[in-house]
């Protein structure tokens, strides 16, 4: 069976659902998180797999670049994480609710 | 043979991900999560990108997730209580999502996009190590900036409460 | 003489309204002496008024026939474009509304007597009699629609809370009845104000000036002028106009069929008020009839001047009949009101010299035998709190001088020669019957049926003088035997000066007809005079 | 003040002052100041006739503007004047003993005084109005004169139904009066003349008519009389024998130009009419009062009808002799009574009115008795007395109006009279016999030294002796001969010679008539008679005849029903204004209230339920909205992907 660009960009819109899913259907702040790490991860994948095919290796060049924004998007939003534990005793994104009303 | 290694690692990353969405522990989720890091850096590896792999291992598998369950652990409500979180509009969001993927893979179809030719080997971490010091110059130094900054404000977000 | 005559009679009282008000509630006496001070010296100035009004005046025009003219800008507000609303301080006096303000003069002294006995809230019972007063003096002098108006609404409210706080059992049933009555007539009178206000003025100017009005000076064009012949329905809206009014005031008067108020109210209402509103209030509805819808609409007046008659007419007969079937000795007076004030209504609906004079003439003798009446009823409720007729008997032998009042004022009100209510009656049956020879308004039969209400009337009271106060002593209550005694000097302060009033105006009715001449015979020539050039337009 | 207004001023004053001062300050030691001022009344009458005998005192002023009434004193009303005061004074006298004891006394004088006032004044008006004004107070005082005893029921109701009565016609008066005033601008009685007819003139003339019906108590008005009896024994002479009740005659008099021919006719025939009923009613009546009240009403009837058939002298001059006549019986009734009062007070039940309880006075009360006879042979018309001489005239001018006339109207009048002129005789004749001879029915005793004092007696005696021929006319045959006839009309002029005829039947057959009444009375009623032996039981008749005639035709049922009828209207109108206009005032109010009700459920629930409407939905569609967009950041990306979906689908079709 021939492995083409195709079957990667299948798998990385697989994990671009999935992550969007788990974004959308846990309560749990740190689940969200692990959410959107799986929909960077796509993005990288897809990255990666077009680089594949092309000589100047952009693609991998942005990929450890998005790999790094992640890791600071993470350290950032676990510590948004940990104060909003802080204040509101929950890490349920339900109950953020203040701008609500 | 490198084709089924694909397939093989494919299932890697599909099977914990699939877990991921239908458990309701954090933990259990992270380590899922984690070996799926790690099916995907195996595909870098097939893909020729062992650069990527090697810092997807490093940062993702060793940071970010090591990251992710320390922030479990420290908002976890009270001792011994079940890291357990709640679904909620699972039918909305999980019939979203298929039709999204459903379009994504129509859209992938359609697009034509079926490269097959690979390219010849290259010293890959030679040619990303110039590219950084020269074409991507400015977005090195950026992602440096950022790193600083994201440093700078997870510290000082993580510091005690009242001196905000 | 005074010049601010008229003004310091309207606010006097109000004055005194605010000095009782500071009062200290538990100072009764205070507060009944200050009250009684006050309209003792309103008396005094209401006889200076009538001493001092100049009967030989002879008025070329409405603008020169009042006498104690004050005039103040009141209310100015400028709309810009959509023109000002003017309302002035305008108050005077001419020979129809004078008599009026003596005999407010006269009675509310008497009224305050009569409350020596109110022992519950004495202040805010004086405090509302006081404003009662000035506006009923206000009601009579104001020469502006609406100052007047102000003043008749403002007449309501202290009238609703003496009947339904002093009042007897039924009062809130009264009170309200009263009110919502009283209410309805205003409002028919506030929509007429409106449209006169936006047909009469000068240069394009509105006002509010009665006299104005009366004079007929009316903007070109405009809603009310009787040039327009602005239709309504399929009317003239002249007439409409006069018809509103007219109901307006009937119900005031209060003429059948706009009368079930009267018997109510009086009944409930405490004595003093009464005889305020027997005696002055009904004649604030005869009043606005003259005033406003005789001078003002002459031509309607001098059109529907037959159905407004057979009102009177119906009046007179059917509140003697009523009268009649009465248990209750007030209801009974109160009756008698209806039947006698349709003679007012009779006497002007025939626009003549007789019938007019007549009319006023029943109006202020009405004033004082209806409060003198309801007095009388007041001494004997004093005595046994019950009112039925059939419950006494054969008064006379044990309360003769009593006997003596009720016999002088039965027989003034039954109309006997020599007492005032027989001038009235008959000036207005004179007019009524004569009137088709002179200005062909009202044919003669109306006139000779309202006969009927003579004999009527002398069968209810002789019934009921007979019926109380002759045979043999008795009354229905051990209890009641005890209380009779004759009347106190309190009671011949009160009664004493009305049976004088009565004598006089009986035997010298020139007394009061000679001063105001002048002023009816104006009156009755403006109205056919200016009706009958209305009609021509 | 001219001394002729003094004069006049003088007459009508004293009486009224002195009853005032009586009442009010004198108390019952005030009565001889009463008596004292009427008599200096009628002094003064007497001079203020002497004064105006030559010239008529007349004086105006005004009343109201428009109006100016006024006095007017000729001749004839200083004479009636005169004769008013004079019967006024005789019964003041009489009172002072006949009323002697009773606790209200002093009110009585000042009644008396006011009816006396209100009286002269009545004859002294000028001005139809002012006539009018003293007519009502003339009924006020008979009032409370009748009301006098008000502690009785039953005579308190006599005198309101007196009044009531009186009250009914004087409203025709007033609309007559009326007329005149303001239709015809007829208002001085001393500036009458004759006018031309006309349909108003007519009206006003019934007017008038009725007027005089009501006072002068004739069909269907003469009920009143007999109630009226209710009254103290004196009032009856002063007021309802002599004065008031000649108020009617003496207005039908006064304005004899200006009634119409129809309008006389009818009086005539009323009054004749009236006459004949009265006496029929007079003959079985058992109250010595109640005949004497009926005899009254009778020869009122034949004054009216004198009047009518256009012979207004002799009425006037029956008014006159009757006036002294019928006073007299009056008072001699007053003293019949005063005496079986104080022989029977010890008995309450018993009434001292009735003739079946009298009987043989004459021995007792000779004096009594002697002016008893002397008035009622007056009354009865017997020649030699002065009421045969006025009666003469009334019945010869009906005789030759009604041959003038030729109609069946005319003779029906003319036999009516005569019928009565022969009942008459014969009920006096009755009274005098069962009264005054015999045996005494009930006092088996005699109280001896019952007879009246000395002015009582004096009283009687004058009016007595005032009814001789004599003191009327000189001729006891010449109806027209009466002196003071010359001085009263100016135009006196003695009938015409072509009715010599006419006048000697009329003397002929009322001698006869007359004769005939007695000699059948005394048949009927003499002392030892079976009627009179068993009159003591006698009780009420029985055939039609009898009871029409004790029932007086049943007018006061009559007057009962119509009274019953106006009650019932009465009522009905004020179920009328309960029931309709009130319910109806009422049921506006309450379904103003139901629609307030109703506007403000269709407020609450229309008007508001659509602002509220408009509140939920947006309501709604804001909490829908706010889960979409609101606080849950899931939900906002939930949206976020849907639209994605549709941008993508949108972009890809």
């Amino acid at each position: 069976m021939e492995i083409t660009l195709t079957y990667y960009l299948m798998l990385s819109a697989f994990l671009l659902c999935a992550g969007l899913l788990i974004v959308l259907i846990k309560k749990n702040a740190v689940f969200v998180l692990l959410g959107i790490e799986l929909m960077l991860n796509a993005a990288n994948l897809n990255l990666v797999a077009f680089s594949k095919f092309d000589p100047s290796l952009d693609g991998q060049i942005f990929a450890i670049f998005s790999v790094v924004v992640a890791a600071a998007e993470a350290a950032i939003a676990l510590a948004i994480l940990l104060n909003i534990y802080k204040t509101y005793k929950s890490s349920d994104l339900d109950d953020l609710d203040t701008l609500n009303y | 043979m490198s084709s089924w290694l694909i397939i093989g690692f494919t299932l890697v990353i599909v099977v914990p991900i699939l877990y991921m969405i239908f458990t309701s522990n954090i933990i259990r989720a992270a380590y899922a999560f984690t070996l799926s890091l790690l099916g995907l850096a195996a595909i870098y590896v097939l893909l020729k990108a062992e650069l990527m792999a090697v810092v997807q291992i490093m940062i993702y598998a060793g940071g970010v997730v090591v990251l992710l369950i320390f922030g479990i652990m420290l908002t976890r409500r009270q001792k011994g209580m079940e890291l357990v979180t709640l679904h909620r509009d699972v039918a909305l969001g999980a019939g979203f999502c298929m039709i999204l993927y459903a379009l994504f893979v129509s859209w992938i179809g359609e697009s034509g996009l079926a490269f097959t030719e690979e390219l010849v080997e290259l010293n890959q971490v030679k040619t990303i190590g110039i590219s950084f010091l020269t074409n991507h110059i400015l977005s090195f130094e950026i992602i440096a900036f950022l790193l600083l900054v994201a440093l700078v404000g997870a510290a000082f977000l993580a510091k005690k409460t009242d001196s905000i | 003489m005074i010049n601010n005559l008229l003004s310091l009679m309207i606010f006097l009282p109000l004055f005194a309204a605010a000095i009782v008000g500071v009062i200290p509630s538990h100072m009764k006496g205070a507060i009944r002496w200050t009250t009684l001070g006050t309209m003792l010296v309103e008396l005094i100035l209401s006889l200076m008024l009538f001493v001092g009004f100049d009967g030989s005046h002879q008025a070329e025009s409405w603008a020169d026939a009042f006498q104690f003219v004050e005039a103040l800008p009141w209310i100015s507000l400028k709309f810009g474009s959509l023109g000002a609303l003017e309302v002035n301080y305008f108050v005077g006096v001419d020979g129809i509304s004078m008599p009026l303000i003596v005999l407010s003069g006269i009675l509310l002294v008497i009224g305050v007597i009569s409350s020596w006995k109110i022992t519950e809230k004495v202040k805010g019972y004086f405090v509302l009699y006081l404003i009662l007063s000035a506006s009923l003096i206000g009601c009579f002098a104001a020469l502006d629609f609406f100052l007047f108006y102000v003043f008749f609404e403002f007449m309501l409210l202290p009238m609703f809370f003496l009947i339904g706080i002093w009042g007897g059992p039924r009062r809130s049933y009264a009170s309200v009845k009263f009110f919502l009555y009283t209410l309805f007539g205003s409002l028919l009178i506030l929509i007429v104000m409106i449209g006169l206000y936006l047909s009469v003025g000068n240069d394009g100017v509105n006002s509010f000036s009665l006299i104005q009005m009366m004079d007929g000076s009316y903007l070109p064009g405009s809603l009310l002028n009787p040039e327009t012949h602005f239709q309504l329905w399929g009317i003239n809206i002249r007439y409409l106009a006069f018809g509103l009014v007219l109901v307006g005031f009937m119900i005031k008067l209060p003429a059948v069929p706009f009368h079930t108020w009267l018997p109510d109210a009086h009944v409930e209402a405490p004595t003093a008020i009464s005889v305020l509103l027997a005696g002055v209030l009904l004649k604030v509805g005869g009043y606005g009839l003259f005033r406003i819808a005789y001078s003002i609409f002459p031509d309607a007046a001098m059109e529907l001047a037959q159905p407004v008659a057979i009102l009177g007419m119906i009046s007179i007969v059917y509140g003697g009949l009523v009268a009649m079937a009465q248990n209750d000795i007030k209801k009974l007076i109160a009756y008698s009101s209806v039947s006698h004030m349709g003679f007012v209504l009779l006497g002007l609906a025939v626009i003549t010299l007789e019938g007019i004079s007549g009319s006023l003439f029943q109006m202020v003798s009405h004033g004082f035998i209806s409060g003198a009446l309801f007095l009388i009823v007041g001494v004997l409720y004093d005595r046994t709190h019950d009112r039925q007729i059939e419950n006494v008997s054969g008064l006379a032998s044990k309360l003769p001088l009593y006997t003596f009042f009720v016999v002088l004022f039965f027989f003034g009100s039954l109309g006997l020669p020599g007492l005032s209510g027989f001038v009235g009656e008959v000036l207005v049956l004179m007019g009524a019957i004569g009137a088709e020879s002179i200005n062909q308004l009202v044919p003669r039969w109306i006139g000779m049926i309202a006969v009927l209400g003579i004999i009527i009337s002398a069968a209810y009271y002789l019934w009921t003088l007979q019926r109380m106060f002759f045979g043999t002593y008795w009354v229905r209550e051990e209890s009641w035997d005890q209380e009779m005694k004759e009347i106190n000097l309190r009671e011949w302060i009160m009664l004493a000066p009305l049976g004088i009033l009565v004598i006089l105006l009986g035997i010298f009715p020139s007394v009061l007809l000679d001063p105001i001449e002048n002023s009816i015979q104006f009156l009755v020539e403006s109205i056919i005079n200016q009706g009958k050039t209305y009609l021509s337009l | 003040m001219d001394t002729a207004q003094t004069y006049f001023l003088l007459t009508i004053l004293l009486p009224l002052l002195g009853g005032m001062f009586t009442y009010t300050i004198g108390g019952k030691k005030g009565i001889n100041v009463a008596v004292a001022a009427m008599g200096g009344g009628f002094v003064m009458s007497l001079i203020l006739l002497l004064s105006v005998i030559d010239q008529p005192w007349v004086i105006r002023w005004k009343w109201v503007p428009g109006i100016e009434l006024g006095w007017n004193i000729d001749t004839t009303a200083a004479v009636l004047m005169s004769l008013v005061s004079f019967i006024s004074l005789l019964v003041h006298l009489f009172s002072k003993h006949y009323m002697f004891g009773d606790k209200a006394i002093d009110r009585y004088y000042g009644k008396l005084g006011f009816f006396t006032f209100s009286m002269l004044g009545l004859l002294a008006s000028d001005h139809f109005l002012l006539l009018f004004i003293f007519w009502e107070l003339v009924g006020f005082s008979s009032f409370l004169l009748i009301g006098f005893w008000f502690d009785d029921i039953q005579k308190a109701q006599g005198a309101r139904k007196a009044f009531m009565i009186n009250r009914v016609a004087d409203a025709g008066l007033l609309i007559g009066v009326i007329l005149l005033v303001v239709e015809l601008d007829v208002n001085f009685i001393s500036e009458l003349k004759e006018m031309p007819f006309s349909p108003m003139l007519q009206l006003a003339g019934f007017g008038l008519m009725i007027g005089a019906f009501g006072k002068s108590a004739q069909f269907p008005f003469f009920g009143w009389l007999p109630k009226a009896m209710a009254g103290p024994t004196p009032v009856s002479a002063l007021i309802h024998a002599a004065t008031m009740v000649a108020a009617g005659v003496y207005l039908l008099f006064r304005t004899q130009e200006i009634l119409t021919p129809d309008v006389l006719a009818v009086t005539a025939f009323v009054g004749g009419l009236t006459a004949l009923m009265a006496a029929i009613a007079a003959l079985t009546q058992f109250d010595i009062k109640k005949v004497l009240a009926y005899s009254t009403i009778s020869q009122l009837g034949y004054m009216v009808m004198g009047v009518g058939v256009g012979a207004y002298e002799s009425s006037l001059f029956h008014l006159w002799t009757h006036a002294f006549f019928k006073a007299g019986l009056f008072l001699t009734a007053g003293a019949v009574i005063h005496y079986y009062h104080h022989a029977h007070h010890h008995c309450h039940r018993f009434d001292a009115q009735d003739m079946r309880n009298m009987g043989g006075l004459r021995k007792i009360l000779p004096v009594t008795f002697i002016a008893f006879l002397i008035n009622g042979m007056a009354l009865s018309g017997l020649p030699f007395f002065s009421g045969f001489l006025s009666k003469e005239g009334i019945l010869s001018g009906a005789l030759i109006w009604a041959v003038g006339h030729g109609n069946a109207v005319g003779y029906l009048v003319v036999v009516m009279a005569f019928v009565t002129a022969a009942l008459t005789p014969f009920y006096i004749g009755r009274q005098i016999l069962l009264v005054f001879f015999g045996e005494s029915r009930t006092v088996n005793k005699p109280v001896e030294g019952m007879e009246p004092i000395f002015s009582v007696k004096l009283t009687l005696l004058i009016l007595a002796v005032a009814s001789i021929w004599i003191f009327s006319a000189l001729n006891p045959f010449d109806g027209h001969g009466w002196w003071l006839g010359n001085l009263l009309f100016d135009d006196h002029v003695m009938p015409d010679t072509s009715h010599q005829f006419l006048l000697h039947v009329t003397m002929a057959l009322s001698v006869i008539l007359v004769i005939s009444g007695l000699a059948l009375s005394y048949r009927k009623y003499k002392p030892d008679s079976a009627v009179v032996l068993r009159f003591k039981t006698k009780q009420r008749p029985k055939g039609l005849l009898g009871k029409l005639s004790f029932n007086a035709w049943y007018i006061e049922d009559i007057y009962e029903k119509i009274s019953d009828g106006f009650l019932n209207i009465s009522k009905t109108s004020f179920q009328i204004d309960k029931k309709i206009i009130d319910r109806s005032i009422d049921l506006f109010g309450v379904s103003t209230v139901v629609f307030a009700k109703a506007m403000a459920i269709v407020d609450r629930e229309i008007v508001d339920g659509l602002v509220n409407f408009a509140a939920w939905v947006s309501r709604t569609i804001g909490n829908a909205y706010t889960k979409v967009h609101a606080a849950r950041v899931q939900n906002q990306l939930l949206w976020l992907v849907l639209f994605i979906i549709v941008i993508v689908l949108w972009l890809q079709f």
